[in-house]
């Protein structure tokens, strides 16, 4: 892969900040040039959101082992819409889901602030418990941990899932292709600004919830729709859709163009963004995918996941390009056109 | 939304622009500069320069309120977050712009300063309230818009008797730059930078009105023409700007009736000059000192102007060397001019303050327009797929 | 710069606060820097403050203009390969 | 299982504090009425530390799949012997291998206070790696976020390991039975030791390191040495070996009774001890395992430990018993009896 | 480690056993009281009952610091770090004893407390001096052991001028908490408590000396062996207090000769007499008032005097009406005569102070001894695995 | 109560202080509330304060007496099954 960064990290004086865990470059900087650095390995060096596995037991023609694991930080921890342990349920059932495997079970770890009330764990904990049975993959082990008050925020959830990939399904970021279609499948930027209208100094008043949701059902829906024809599926979260279809654009080593005007945004969440100076191609997504599909079988794709109720708005809004530079380009609504880039740092409301 | 989507309509744009192209003469450029980030963002984000004939030239200014914040008011920023112990509350632009030590307000967070992102000055108060005991400084920055919110939680905070609140006041105002760059060396005497008229700002004129500009059109025999900052606001003044070329005409016109009358919001004007005073001099990055061109807290409020209360000193910090960003808000230079654009600069490891707001001339080229400088290879699918 | 935005005054609350509408979300914002501004009314909001009104008959006027420049105009081709 | 727990949580008015992550009784009540109430399935109701699992596509009796998860929260990040880097795999790698399955992959989930140096998260990194490495066990996916200052405490880091249990192998807290002997694959207290030498208050010095050690390559030993014999396996981490003993009484419904004189604490733990007024049998390990083995091969079993560089101070502390109690009991070195409990709350540090 | 291991012999220990049965006339029964918790907990950690003959008998007396501690008292410090913001520094044991509302100083903490374990009062100055800002307030608990300490730290911090730190000041004393035992009723004139001698603390005499203790076996013709805290200490003191009642005397016997004089640590008391007075009475969990058992800091150190500095007032609070720790604490009742013992009261709930501290004659019991009330089924692996 | 403890006495130092050694474990302690000790001595050791100091003869004085009391004593038995 490409080495992005200009200025290699300073790791002699660098401390975190909070754009290294804002989704954009400096955090794929920082897994990058510190984590890959260290534990370095072929399913590392993957790139995707889980890896696949063989267990040597196995015969691998019978299907792989799927790993993918997701810390969930968010505050607050109730938002229209969801909670941090619905939400920690989905994000890692998308991963799994995201390589084309059927997940099986989670595992769920929790760092919880001293002080925590156990009214809102148990609230937590049951729309965890929930969401696990409706995606019908169990918790099924965990552990639990205790953190002074003041060196914690309320909870923090990590959970890892696995699942089991079907012979012949090959999904990965890296096997986007020119003339490759982008399908989305559903409108974007509902999770961030739920999220945003609880924060106390932004608070504005909105019917927008958040998107949260496991996808898996809708990832078999379209794979069974054309076998073969899906080459990536991609969880726009943190970061956004651009920072998503850039990660994709990088791995394959292949530009983008998209089509703003076939990029469906609620109205609501266009004016929170226009309030906020924020743009909705960078703001979160909970339970909404991207896919690249080979070109001859996107209408059928795209029909599979308009059938499905988490694909009703599903659209196709670009297509891959061969570029050297791994631009994501968008002709604008206006007709103009325009470079999509990385998240860089946090995005934060802004004045000018 | 009403009022917004009206004035982004891409049909009416291309027909704005083939008008433009007609109404141009070949065989001259038109320079315009575009004094306002907003119409640089507008022009950037929405792909105006792509509906333009190539003699139609634009001209990123000065008007971005984080790009011409010089180091050292940064600096500042920091140490009364580090050394002082106050919890300093500012908007989210400023947050990431370099200041000295390698530092920035964002990474000053993280090397444990109590600094607080606010939506509004309003915002700051609730947190001096909240936190009695601890010293609450606004870091307040931006032109004539901007202002008028400072200047009321300054005046509330005194009705209120907020003891622990102060501002640190850097706020800009436009007229000021405006007639620096016109009387740059550049552009008066020298001829190297060609502004043929501006693009007056939007959002400063609601409150300012669109008398203030009357002068330079005189003065300096300039165009200028007040438009908002939808991207059909930026291409009709354009138009109207290149029919004022054309004509040999010099005067101010408003685009943006709408929202701007000649006289501006004079209620917020009072209030203004209630709380502030000019300042006799202010650093500008990129322009240097330039006299008369920003704001400070009067007497009558002084308890609640920080430099003051904290007795703070204003020293200077050189920018970086490589760094175009002064000649850039000059008009001298383009973004691409500068030798560290893009390599060494980029919006992650923004080194001068153009690249940090997407506002500023180098963000808004590298995020939205960098394609631009390169050979485009464009394979679609329509052209792959079918034969 | 100044990112400011046009919302429709729903509501006047106490204190020189009010609510706005803007695209199915609502606000509370100040109006303090404003004078005589009414429910019904465009205000422009920065940081969390009218600045200013629309005048609706100006921006009739201003949409006017443009459609009437686009009467001048030939149809121009799309930039972008579709 | 019998309800230990007289009194349930008062949910409605309660918060967490310190002891619900101690590793004693109230942990072990708010996992049981909070989060496995919530979770019910049968994975879970295995209380054991890693969850044996099933895979549609594969054979059972070619072998089953296990599953671990541990969040890590030590503080100081760096101690005498270890920091949370290493432990955050033999953390995970021991949980996996108490099953008696061989741990094959890792993922690992860090939750970053904003501000921590680059050059601490590197060197935690790498020292991680360089256990995952020793291990043979790669870290194959993970996930990074940044929490605001003051919302952490520099580096929480969970993991979660997966291993394939071999067809034939019964490990599980479930199956001790009275008669079974005790196996103890080392001295007791030095983790905990190694890291309260370095709290600030209680500052002392010791050349006393932790313990922390991946045991998978000792359980393979003792399981080879006699196949069918190891019944229960289980590392004293949190709680120490009191803990860890009742929770295995508790899941088989079993009393216990250890000999004090065969339990082997080095002389500076007990030391420690004695100056802090903590009992050595509720400190922490983290490279020591507690077998339950048949009685006709514990000898076996346990010259098998003893040749193995991580069990060469192996030792049989004593026996299951028949206790409709399910009390711990232990002789002595004194010649007294007593009951070994539950850790109740935290082990605090006391004056009397 | 050098004088621990070599008075932790279980040989020895059986062999003083033996000749304790030996000596005990097997048609009587002796009860001895060790008054220090610190014996309870040695009696039980090592098993000491199990070696004595069925007709000795151990009854523990009110000596843990933590169970004698009144609910008020940690109400009051409690209120300091949630209504009055002070961090509140206190040891260990204090962290989890029942307190009104249902808290605990730890149940405090996870609702905002400041509240900080420390090892030593040292330790509490130390966070004073690194939080100028706040007021640190030593939460003081112990007996005359524990005070030298306390009185150094407040000399220290007058000296020092540590003007943001001051002592909760909870310390009492043990001659008078054994005065008033012997003088209860039960004791003095009904007789349902026969204590036929006492066993005299270890860590207090060192201390106070032994001198302090020949009033009572003078006064209340009982006999006092004072004692290590090793388990060979404990049963030597046994057998010596078994003798003295066979021979009918009532003297004070010193089985701690290695570390008590009959003087004891002049220094300390010299220390705790300029700093600390008497109070004039002083309310013990589980005894009530006891005139002149308590020590409060002198007019001289007012400055250090949590009580004072915040305008403290001490409101006594029933203990939980099934608890029979005042009962247990007299020597009156065993922890099994409460109803709760065990079912509703746990370390992991301790109702009453005596199951908070391992010292507690309630938490040493359910920790160490309660497989004793239960009938046994213990089947070795020898009885099992061997046909 | 009052958890204590006898400690060697390695090193003295400023301000009162001193290491102690127990079992190999070395830790700071105020020496402040005891008169004239010596490295060498065997202190007890309370809260991180030196309270008192062993008297080694005494120490076996106690232990003579208790060898004594075993001869004395007949064998006894285990309680514990072994
Ligand atoms: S690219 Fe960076 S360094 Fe160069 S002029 Fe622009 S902001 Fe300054
Ligand atoms: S068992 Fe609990 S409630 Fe009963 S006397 Fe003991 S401490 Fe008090
Ligand atoms: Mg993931
Ligand atoms: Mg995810
Ligand atoms: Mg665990
Ligand atoms: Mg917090
Ligand atoms: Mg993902
Ligand atoms: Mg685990
Ligand atoms: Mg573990
Ligand atoms: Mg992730
Ligand atoms: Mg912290
Ligand atoms: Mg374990």
């Amino acid at each position: 892969m490409k080495k992005n960064y200009i200025r290699p990290l300073d790791i002699k004086h660098g401390r975190i900040d909070m754009s290294h865990g804002a989704g954009g470059k400096a955090a794929a900087q920082l897994i990058e040039e510190l984590f890959l650095a260290a534990f370095d390995n072929e399913f590392l060096r993957q790139g995707d959101d889980g890896a696949v596995l063989t267990l040597p037991a196995f015969d691998p023609a019978q299907g792989r082992l799927v790993m993918a694991t997701d810390g969930h930080v968010i505050s607050p921890l109730f938002f229209p819409g969801g909670d941090i342990g619905c939400l920690s349920v989905h994000g890692t059932v998308n991963d799994v889901a995201m390589s084309g495997a059927k997940p099986l079970y989670l595992s769920a770890s929790f760092i919880i602030e001293e002080g925590f009330p156990l009214i809102e764990l148990q609230r937590i904990v049951k729309s965890m418990a929930a969401a696990s049975r409706e995606a019908g993959v169990p918790v099924v082990t965990g552990d639990t941990k205790v953190v002074e008050q003041g060196k914690g925020d309320g909870v923090f959830i990590s959970t890892t899932g696995v699942g089991v990939l079907p012979p012949g399904v090959q999904i990965s970021g890296r096997n986007a292709r020119p003339g490759d279609v982008l399908l989305l499948s559903g409108s974007i930027g509902d999770h961030g600004v739920a999220v945003l209208s609880q924060r106390e100094s932004l608070a504005f008043e909105t019917t927008i919830q958040s998107d949260t949701a496991a996808l898996h059902t809708l990832v078999a829906a379209m794979l069974a729709a054309a076998p073969g024809a899906v080459r990536v599926l991609r969880d726009p979260t943190r970061g956004g859709l651009a920072t998503t279809l850039n990660e994709v654009a990088r791995q394959s080593g292949v530009g983008m163009l998209l089509q703003e005007a076939a990029i469906p945004v609620k109205p609501q969440v266009d004016a929170a963004c226009e309030l906020l100076g924020l743009d909705p191609l960078y703001v979160a997504n909970e339970g909404k995918l991207i896919a690249v599909v080979a070109p001859e079988f996107a209408d059928a794709v795209l029909d599979a996941m308009r059938a499905h109720p988490l694909g009703f708005d599903a659209a196709r809004i670009g297509e891959v390009t061969a570029d050297p530079h791994h631009f994501v380009q968008m002709a604008t609504r206006f007709g103009g056109r325009r470079v999509v880039d990385w998240l860089s740092g946090e995005q934060l409301p802004r004045i000018c | 939304m009403k009022y917004i989507d009206e004035f982004r309509d891409g049909d009416l744009a291309r027909q704005i622009g083939a008008r433009i192209a007609a109404e141009a003469h070949p065989d001259r450029s038109y320079s315009f500069m575009e004094f306002c980030g907003g119409h640089t963002h507008a022009i950037s984000r929405y792909g105006v320069l792509e509906l333009l004939p190539p003699n139609v030239r634009m001209i990123h200014g000065p008007g971005c309120p984080v790009c011409v914040l010089p180091i050292g008011r940064i600096d500042l920023a920091i140490r009364l977050a580090l050394e002082r112990g106050a919890i300093v509350c500012t908007y989210g632009d400023t947050m990431r712009v370099p200041a000295s030590d390698s530092l920035s307000l964002i990474k000053a967070k993280a090397r444990g300063g109590d600094i607080r992102m606010v939506y509004s000055a309003a915002d700051a108060m609730a947190i001096a309230r909240a936190n009695p005991q601890r010293e609450v400084v606004f870091f307040a920055i931006g032109f004539e818009t901007t202002t008028p919110p400072t200047a009321l939680a300054i005046r509330d905070a005194a009705r209120e008797g907020l003891a622990n609140f102060s501002v640190l006041c850097c706020h800009v105002l436009t007229p000021s730059a405006i007639t620096h760059i016109l009387e740059s060396p550049e552009v008066r005497q020298l001829g190297t930078v060609p502004i043929d008229g501006f693009i007056g700002p939007a959002h400063v004129s609601i409150v300012i009105g669109s008398a203030p500009y009357d002068h330079f059109a005189e003065e300096y025999r300039k165009p200028v023409v007040i438009a908002g900052f939808e991207p059909l606001d930026v291409m009709q003044a354009i138009l109207m700007l290149v029919r004022q070329v054309n004509e040999g005409r010099a005067h101010v016109e408003n685009e943006f009736t709408r929202a701007v009358t000649p006289e501006g919001n004079l209620k917020a004007q009072a209030l203004v000059s209630e709380v502030f005073e000019l300042r006799p001099s202010f650093e500008w990055r990129g322009l240097g000192e330039v006299p008369y061109s920003a704001l400070k807290i009067r007497e009558s409020f002084a308890a609640f102007d920080a430099e003051r209360r904290f007795d703070l000193n204003y020293t200077p910090v050189a920018d970086n060397k490589a760094c175009e960003c002064g000649a850039i808000l000059r008009g001298v230079k383009k973004p691409t001019d500068c030798k560290i654009f893009g390599t060494v600069c980029t919006p992650e490891n923004p080194v001068g303050s153009c690249m940090v707001s997407s506002e500023g001339a180098c963000a808004a080229h590298y995020t939205y327009g960098r394609f631009r400088d390169i050979p485009i290879v464009v394979t679609t699918a329509t052209e792959e797929a079918t034969p | 710069m100044c990112l400011a935005i046009p919302a429709l005054l729903v509501e006047l609350r106490p204190n020189d606060q009010a609510v706005v509408n803007l695209g199915g979300i609502r606000k509370e914002i100040s109006i303090a820097l404003v004078a005589d501004v009414q429910v019904g009314d465009y205000v422009i909001v920065h940081v969390g403050h009218a600045i200013g009104v629309i005048d609706p008959e100006e921006a009739e006027r201003t949409l006017a203009l443009f459609a009437e420049m686009a009467q001048l105009a030939p149809n121009p081709a799309p930039v972008v390969p579709a």
